[in-house]
């Protein structure tokens, strides 16, 4: 990998932490609304993965999306304007935090209902496996998306058909406030792969070169016709399941236990230590990053709100 | 024009659309090697082959998420939920995915979709294998809801579903596949959401859709034996709903009934009748009726589930009423 | 009396109920260590432990389908899903299996069960988080279908549900769980299937339940300041359908409008509507009104969602027109 | 196991046969309507299962369901009554063919939505779990059943609830028309349950003997609270899926070796063979069983219609 390269992937997970640090402030305001997960601890899994694909590959996640967006191509900006609600958001502020999608960058949203997104992804993989291009589907989602039928039926339809799909379960530990063991039958996510003779390995999320690496390898072997593949990815989500979790599911010793595996700190030091970058050209990538998200809260605070008219476009393409 | 069965014209929809654009195929149960469990996509896999005619695992809503994936990628897919008491198995694909990504990524994700499924009762196969409860599908906006009663319709109505690019909600019955009558020669389209005068009459509006077609039709023939003349109209889609030959006729007759073969609470029935008051409440003579079926889940025992379903002489009853 | 929330009011009938009944349990996705993710069964984990307030993994299917089984065993279990829109993932269990096994299998399985869960917009949280699809479930016999406005009545009806031998789906309304009102001490049950009179009035009928109820309220009180007396019915169950006290008042006012927030066509107001004309066609003078959600997928934005939603001003306005 | 176990195992088996044969022409007839699915070739799986449990074990399965609930203690009257959709019938005329139960007998149906019954099987489960009676749950269903959501979910659910429940997949080879590896990534069906951590086996359904065996072993184990388990058993029908099946999906060389393997002609060898019983005792009771399922026809076509004033009752409990 090329010094930018390392760069730009810092720079992807400063950015993603500071887009969410700013929205919680305007949350609190009430300028953003409805639900919001945060992403923070966990953004060295879709940086990691996300740079590891090919244009063709095609990109579809839950409802804890900024950071998959951002790392996809969509800007601070319309990620910003969009938890605003404003017209120029990338989904015109009709979709809201949870439902960001950039089709031009291969993005398919954020998905709200759990595991739901799985059977999507399915026939995203088909439609290339149909269409003979080389594209790999990579669809993210939770431990506890792991539990739902939609997991089962479309992890069997993937193997059945030999689709080109990389299934990422990220393994932050919970589901809202339910531990893995606590709703799962087996506590090794990647064990129920098993159940479907989909190949699988287990990854460190806080280690974003881990990360990176594991998913070039795997994209080449399905990219190859190999068939799906399952990675398991530990990580944490250092906040709460969304803004206004009283916590009482977890130790504040174990949060910060897992904080002090900080990604972005690993990545730093890694990065620091190996020479590949100095402490201030860090620095210096973190105040433009700072700058970026201060500019993005400008653009979304003076875009306009959607014309009233909005309301009724977009209900079907054929009238 | 040829007569053809509903089961023909549906068949050749799909076979059309198939050999005139390859992005189109088919997934489903016993779609393929089967043939369809109706038979309707007899000889398509061995013609169109195995990518074409998929057969799925028993996987409702993967069925219905993949078609939806795939319709993403450009292709146009129908997906074949075997029958509609399946739908539900499939429920939030269909209502909560396929009628609102288009509308919530704010028009970037189109969907060119069809689902295709079967409904409604008769042939005693009990309460959870008998259902029509397609107006609960007709409530979700982003999804068009389309159940043609004639062979003619059914061809032309299909095919207009298939080059959509909204996700669309096909709806046939089981005991209409046999049903025969004229179809158009050659290629023809019928468009979405329009309603139609099914047959002329100026004592009363009949309002009706898919099975219930022919019941009513049968009923206008009765009356017609009394000298009372019922104007049909087959509202073929539920969503969008074309109201105007509703209207059109009402204001004529000024008398009303809607037939429906699901149950009456919160059925179509109870949308049209709303609809019509709302829209020519100066027509009305008299309180418009509906006929539907009774609210129990339909029993296997076939002179209890006929006593369920609104019959011939039901909707005879009903327009005496009216009169 | 006591002045509670409708938070409160559904938590003591939950409390009150597993005090009294060791074979009533809860289940469900948060309902546990967490409190319920609306903070309903907060303390619940703690008292009752955990054989009886019991977290699930995320598998709507399954909550439901495992509260039917216990149900059959005797115990009577109250399943919560989440919100209305991941009942769409149990669907098939709720209209497949809750509402027909008793009647299917010739009344030897009964199911003690209540399914509770919350519905309603204006939270923000877009299209496939906001919707009140009450009407749809309401479609199936063999369901009951209870929707509470008041903190009264839901203390009464889920404790009424709690004991019924039907399975009941229960829906609550997200933006209403801090409304705050007076509320009977000791032990009461409010019967099911019973509409009632909320508010007293010579000139119009409102026809609401649940959160519309308290739009339709401030909307009375607007017009009572215009010397306009609107008399309010709330349904509070969907199903079975109680008229009586809808028709005594219309009868009464000649003049109806029908308040819901999920969307119009194939909505609660066309159900409501069609029985007003049927059973007291007599007595209409002026066409009935219906105000509903806009048929869109109820966008994210605050503006455009408020537009969507039916307000104060639509009521008062669709009164102002049937006069 | 005493004589006359074993020759009421043959005895119900043979029942089971006859009335499915006897029911061929009466559907002919149009005096059984909506769908009929045969056991037939199946009949020592449930015969061999079911005759290991204890009266307090619950028994539910699929649709496939005349020789469940004839194992049960279901009156061969009484299955052929609900046939014929009589007022007599077990479910009173109301659920024919796919919905036969008996509660008293502690059978629970008899469900003919694939996979739908597995949920509701892990709740029976739980019922007794709560209650702290020491039942097993016996649920069967078909291969084609372990690849809908609703598997999934129970399966996870029993296994993370400690559950007393026994799963049966009745491996037919065939869900409908599609051959188990065209519809499931795993051709070994009891692969799926390490996907749940779930101890499974596989047995033969065509010997009736080994059905049974491990049957009693499994049911003691769940009995002694060690959770559920998965247990396998290869079978096949020898007729359509349900009447007027084409059958273009298997050969009639693949029917015909499995014909020869009828689980009846296995088992009439075995105890002729090992002396257990002779060959006259057996065409005894084949006699005893055609007059049983003559009877049972004339009882049911003798049996009234049920009443009109029936459609509207048992729609709820509570008016
Ligand atoms: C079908 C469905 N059920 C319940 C919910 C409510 N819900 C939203 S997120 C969530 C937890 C998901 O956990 P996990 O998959 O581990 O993802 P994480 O939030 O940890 O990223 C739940 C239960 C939902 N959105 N959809
Ligand atoms: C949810 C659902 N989808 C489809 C069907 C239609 N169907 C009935 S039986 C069947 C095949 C089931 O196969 P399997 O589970 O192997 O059982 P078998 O018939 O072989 O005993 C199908 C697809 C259904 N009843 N329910
Ligand atoms: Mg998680
Ligand atoms: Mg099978």
């Amino acid at each position: 990998m090329k010094k930018e390269e390392y760069l730009d992937l810092y720079y992807q997970m400063v950015l993603i932490r500071r887009v969410e640090e700013a929205a919680i402030p305007l949350y609190q305001e009430g300028k953003i609304g409805g639900f919001l997960h945060l992403y923070i601890g966990q953004e060295a899994v879709s940086t990691g993965l996300i740079s590891a694909r090919l244009p063709q590959d095609r990109v579809i996640t839950a409802y804890r999306d900024h950071g998959v967006a951002i790392n996809c191509g969509v800007s601070a900006d319309l990620v910003m304007a969009e938890l605003l609600g404003k017209a120029t958001g990338i989904s015109k502020g009709k979709g809201g935090s949870m439902h960001m999608a950039d089709v031009e960058k291969n993005f398919w949203g954020g998905h709200a209902i759990v595991g739901a997104h799985l059977p999507i992804a399915a026939g995203l993989a088909l439609g290339d496996q149909y269409q003979e291009t080389d594209g790999v589907t990579i669809c993210m989602f939770g431990d506890g998306a792991t539990n739902i039928g939609y997991f089962h039926e479309a992890l069997n339809l993937s193997k059945v058909w030999n689709l080109p799909v990389l299934w990422v379960c990220e393994n932050n530990q919970y589901g809202m406030g339910t531990a893995v063991d606590r709703a799962s039958a087996v506590s090794d996510i990647r064990q129920k792969a098993e159940g479907y003779c989909i190949p699988n390995e287990v990854v460190d999320g806080m280690n974003i070169m881990k990360v990176r690496q594991a998913a070039e390898r795997i994209l080449a072997e399905i990219r190859a016709g190999k068939g799906p593949y399952f990675l398991e990815i530990e990580t944490y989500r250092f906040q709460g399941h969304s803004m206004g979790d009283p916590e009482r599911y977890r130790k504040q010793d174990e949060v910060k236990q897992w904080e002090e595996n900080d990604p972005i700190g690993i990545f730093r030091h890694y990065l620091t230590s190996e020479k590949i970058a100095s402490a201030a050209e860090l620095d210096q990538l973190d105040q433009k990053a700072a700058d970026e998200v201060k500019a993005a809260i400008q653009f979304a605070e003076n875009s306009p709100e959607p014309a009233p008219e909005e309301l009724f476009t977009n209900i079907y393409v054929d009238n | 024009m040829t007569r053809i069965t509903m089961r023909e014209a549906i068949s050749q929809a799909m076979w059309e659309e198939m050999e005139r654009d390859p992005d189109v195929f088919i997934l489903g149960e016993e779609v393929g090697v089967w043939g369809g469990s109706y038979a309707v996509t007899k000889g398509f896999y061995d013609h169109f082959g195995e990518k074409r005619v998929r057969d799925t695992p028993i996987s409702e809503s993967t069925i219905v998420g993949a078609a939806i994936g795939s319709a993403l990628t450009g292709l146009r897919p129908i997906a074949e939920i075997m029958t509609i008491n399946f739908a539900f198995s499939a429920m939030d694909h269909i209502v909560n995915q396929a009628a609102k990504l288009h509308y919530m990524f704010g028009g970037q994700l189109i969907l060119p979709l069809v689902i295709r499924t079967v409904g409604g009762g008769g042939r005693q196969l009990g309460a959870t294998h008998s259902q029509t409860p397609d107006a609960i599908f007709a409530h979700f906006p982003g999804l068009k809801v389309v159940a043609p009663g004639t062979p003619e319709d059914a061809k032309g109505l299909l095919k207009s579903a298939i080059r959509s690019n909204d996700p669309i909600f096909f709806i046939e019955h089981a005991t209409l596949y046999q049903t025969r009558a004229e179809v158009p020669d050659g290629d023809y389209i019928t468009p979405i959401g329009k309603s139609k005068v099914h047959r002329e009459g100026r004592d009363v509006t009949i309002v009706t859709y898919s099975k219930m077609l022919e019941t009513s039709s049968k009923a206008a023939e009765q009356l017609s034996g009394m000298g009372i003349e019922a104007e049909i109209i087959d509202l073929r889609t539920l969503r969008p709903l074309d109201m105007e030959p509703v209207l059109e006729s009402f204001r004529k007759t000024n008398r009303a009934v809607i037939v429906e073969e699901g149950w009456r609470s919160y059925g179509v029935g109870a949308e049209v009748t709303a609809r019509i008051y709302e829209e020519a409440f100066d027509y009305v003579d008299a309180p418009i009726q509906r006929v539907a079926q009774k609210e129990v889940p339909l029993p296997y025992n076939r002179t209890l589930e006929q006593l369920a379903l609104p019959q011939v002489e039901d909707v005879v009853q009903a327009v005496k009423e009216v009169l």
